[in-house]
């Protein structure tokens, strides 16, 4: 058990567990009708992304991997919710 | 023993003797300049020449079909012709490939290197020949009923995309070989990028099934994605491929068959009298 | 047992080579139907009950023996197999191609016999069937293309001083692969001499596969009996 | 043909080899080619049902409805759990507590059993309701993504087995290949994320 609290896996898993709820709340509104929104969509996609990049640097350690590697990463999270926006709004 | 043979000459076609008759992997590198060639014209004759590629769209009305080969009738049939001239060569790639794999350092690595060929060629000679025989009758005579030509039109496209677990199985022994190698014959990266390969090639096949949308066989994710990953894991390949070539021992003592034709019996001569080589030990 | 029986794989060739040409002979025509044939004529010609039976049985005989020269081109390539180059990938890509071009003939082979079984299909239908195969026949010389051109390479690599092929076998592949590569082209033109049945694409291209055959048969013959003494020396 | 290798040398001088040596010798840069690059197809797979879901709108909300969020949401958690199991492997295994290891990489493939039993559960309720691969555009994109996730996690599977027997092995326990095998699945877990956003959460 002891290495489930070492260092900050921990946290990072909670936190993603609480925001992974949260959007699911924002999502699912009061009743299951679906009503189009692009503002949930684009909340929810940028959430998604954030999570990826928690796991990226927590779980996937990329923080301390090579440079092109960060970059890289980091040009996949960061891009990925602009695409998405454009693609859902043109 | 390069150190025994003559001088590389210069000039283009004395260095090509010279390595012919001296290179001890002579076969191996033209199997590697085939690779190059060989895809080059495939994608001209896909792209340029038949208008087979990029796919045109699977929902056509039967009077666009007729249209379409009564269009491109003749270019389809060059082009065919020029890729069935060049075709067996890709063959050598499998070879190449398939030698290269007997060659690693995992076991059973002859079996590996089989099984490679085995399902390379079955896909080149399955895919990229129904498909040219099915093209090039339909546009044979454009004035044939047109549901028939509807259904050669078909026939062309889910069999070229219908035999992709040849290649997928031919990528999937590929690199299983290279991860598991221990001789690291090709980069263990380059082992991972197969894998983008062969996850590519599961997913064309939804283009079988349906007729529009990015599934279909003209579709962003059946065709252009996976086309785009496509080529761009095969440049990577012809220069691993390179490497590998440079890396390997040579498949034979070149000099062997010199040595027996000093036997008694034979016809040959004294290799050391003619050649100033020294035979090589056994 | 008697030594000749040693031989039986290279002997098997020329008996199935006598066997090709019987059911070459008892194929109704000695040349191929002309592509310009209209739908109706090429329905005519299969429902001809003398032609259909005729078909048929000349298309059993190749259905049994298609792979036929396997033994042949087996043995060639376990000659290469003691050239200079021998352990590199030639010998396993000439035998390769080769079964790529049995496959083709096998797939022509299977739409005539198909165009025959069911003659009072509708005639459209007759009439692809029947392109299907001509074009399955004639069209994929890419094969044996590849495996001349395979083995002439390889002959041109073995070292000058101790062939296992003499010279004259490397040119002869090398001749044999450009007279096929016209009939590559046999879908062009529904006449002419590039059609399925003209001069380019039909004779040429069976007369050099024949030529080929015999002087390949000849030269592995010879190849294994001065390979057997060498070895035996070795 | 050959003459263009001319000015090389027939093989690879030492200083060559010890090049490429060099270059492989870390195994964590092959996966990490291959998740990069995976996460870019993954991307232009994302953008492209973006753009479907903007022209089609009304089909993909409508088709929506035949999913079931709480699968989604427990699949998503199953998936994070794991994530963190396999962390807590990684850390055992740094302090080369290997048995301690060895059972968290185990629970971790529990978790990702689990996923599979449910992912198939969840695909067998929708389509004995008559929502299968061909419905609409919404579902080809639906059981398509899923399937290639699905296609994922089963090789992670396996991935996160051989890790098991190399840690069960003293002889060939070795954290460099476990870096690699847990990146792998920790990409998996990534990747649901953004596809149960995607499929599930947008409107």
């Amino acid at each position: 058990m002891q290495y489930l609290f070492k260092g900050r896996i921990a946290p990072v898993w909670l936190g993603l567990t609480i925001v992974t709820l949260l959007s699911w709340l924002i999502s699912s509104g009061q009743d299951n009708v679906m009503k189009p929104d692009l503002t949930v969509s684009m909340a929810v996609v940028v959430i998604a992304v954030i999570k990826a990049r928690f796991v990226l640097r927590e779980f996937m350690e990329v923080g301390h991997a090579s440079r092109w590697l960060r970059v890289l990463s980091d040009v996949w999270v960061v891009g990925l919710p602009p695409a998405i926006l454009v693609a859902l709004s043109v | 023993m390069s150190a025994a043979a003559p001088p590389i000459p210069s000039g283009m076609v004395a260095k090509a003797r010279w390595h012919l008759r001296h290179n001890p992997k002579a076969d191996l590198w033209v199997a590697w300049w085939s690779i190059p060639i060989a895809y080059n014209i495939m994608g001209m004759v896909y792209f340029t020449i038949t208008h087979m590629m990029p796919p045109p769209d699977p929902s056509k009305s039967q009077a666009e079909v007729v249209e379409f080969f009564t269009r491109y009738g003749f270019e389809i049939r060059l082009g065919f012709g020029v890729m069935l001239v060049s075709l067996a060569f890709l063959v050598w790639a499998n070879g190449l490939i398939g030698w290269l794999i007997m060659k690693m350092d995992l076991p059973h690595a002859k079996a590996w290197g089989y099984a490679y060929m085995l399902a390379m060629c079955g896909g080149g000679f399955t895919g990229a020949y129904m498909s040219a025989f099915t093209m090039s009758v339909a546009s044979l005579r454009p004035d044939r009923d047109p549901a028939m030509l509807q259904l050669l039109y078909d026939a062309t496209y889910i069999s070229f995309d219908g035999t992709m677990g040849f290649f997928l199985f031919g990528s999937l022994i590929w690199t299983y070989a290279i991860l598991a190698d221990k001789s690291r014959l090709f980069p263990k990266w380059f082992g991972y990028t197969c894998i983008w390969n062969f996850t590519t090639e599961f997913l064309v096949s939804p283009a079988v099934i349906v007729q529009t949308g990015p599934f279909s066989w003209n579709g962003t994710i059946a065709f252009w994605i996976d086309t785009i990953v496509y080529i761009g894991w095969q440049v990577i390949y012809v220069f691993m491929l390179y490497y590998a070539i440079k890396r390997v021992d040579p498949p034979k003592d070149r000099f062997r068959s010199m040595r027996l034709a000093n036997l008694p019996g034979s016809r040959g001569t004294s290799v050391a009298s003619t050649s100033g080589l020294s035979p090589q030990p056994a | 047992m008697p030594r000749i029986l040693d031989h039986t794989l290279l002997l098997s060739v020329p008996v199935i080579g006598m066997i090709w040409i019987a059911a070459f002979l008892v194929f109704p025509t000695w040349t191929p139907l002309p592509p310009t044939l209209s739908a109706a004529d090429v329905a005519a010609f299969y429902s001809d009950s003398g032609n259909a039976t005729r078909v048929q049985y000349a298309m059993i005989v190749f259905n049994w023996f298609e792979i036929g020269m396997v033994g042949l081109y087996a043995m060639i390539a376990l000659q290469m197999g003691r050239m200079s180059h021998g352990g590199g990938p030639l010998a396993w890509v000439y035998m390769a191609v080769t079964l790529g071009g049995a496959c083709m003939f096998a797939a022509a082979n299977c739409f005539w016999i198909v165009a025959a079984y069911r003659p009072d299909r509708a005639p459209e239908a007759i009439q692809l069937l029947n392109d299907l195969g001509w074009i399955c026949f004639s069209v994929p010389t890419g094969f044996l293309i590849g495996q001349a051109v395979t083995l002439a390479f390889a002959v041109f690599l073995d070292d000058r001083d101790g062939r296992v092929f003499p010279i004259w076998v490397g040119w002869l592949n090398v001749l044999a692969a450009i007279a096929w590569v016209p009939a590559a082209f046999g879908a062009l033109y529904l006449t002419g001499p590039l059609a399925w049945n003209g001069w380019l694409t039909f004779d040429l291209r069976i007369g050099t596969f024949a030529i080929y055959n015999a002087a390949m048969f000849a030269a592995a013959w010879t190849a294994r009996n001065r390979l057997a003494e060498r070895d035996l020396a070795a | 043909m050959a003459s263009t290798n001319a000015d090389s040398s027939l093989d690879l001088t030492p200083a060559e080899i010890d090049k490429a040596q060099r270059h492989d010798a870390n195994p964590l840069d092959g996966i990490w080619i291959f998740i990069v690059g995976d996460l870019f197809i993954f991307g232009s797979y994302f953008v492209t049902y973006a753009l479907w879901r903007n022209w089609q709108h009304d089909v993909f909300l409508s088709a929506q409805r035949n999913l079931n969020l709480g699968f989604g949401l427990f699949n998503t958690m199953v998936l994070l759990v794991s994530s963190w199991f396999l962390a807590a492997a990684l850390k055992a295994m740094r302090a080369a507590d290997w048995d301690t290891s060895g059972r968290w990489t185990l629970a971790t493939m529990a978790c990702g059993l689990v996923f599979v039993v449910s992912k198939i559960s969840e695909w067998t309720v929708e389509v004995g309701h008559g929502f299968v691969f061909t419905s609409n555009m919404f579902s080809q994109f639906y059981f398509w993504t899923t399937g290639v996730h699905l296609l994922h996690v089963l090789f992670g599977l396996l991935a996160l087995f051989r890790l098991y027997l190399e840690v069960k092995d003293p002889t060939c326990r070795n954290v460099a290949t476990a870096e690699s095998a847990a990146a792998f699945w920790h990409m998996v877990d990534l990747l649901w994320l953004v596809i149960f956003a995607l499929m599930y959460l947008t409107r």
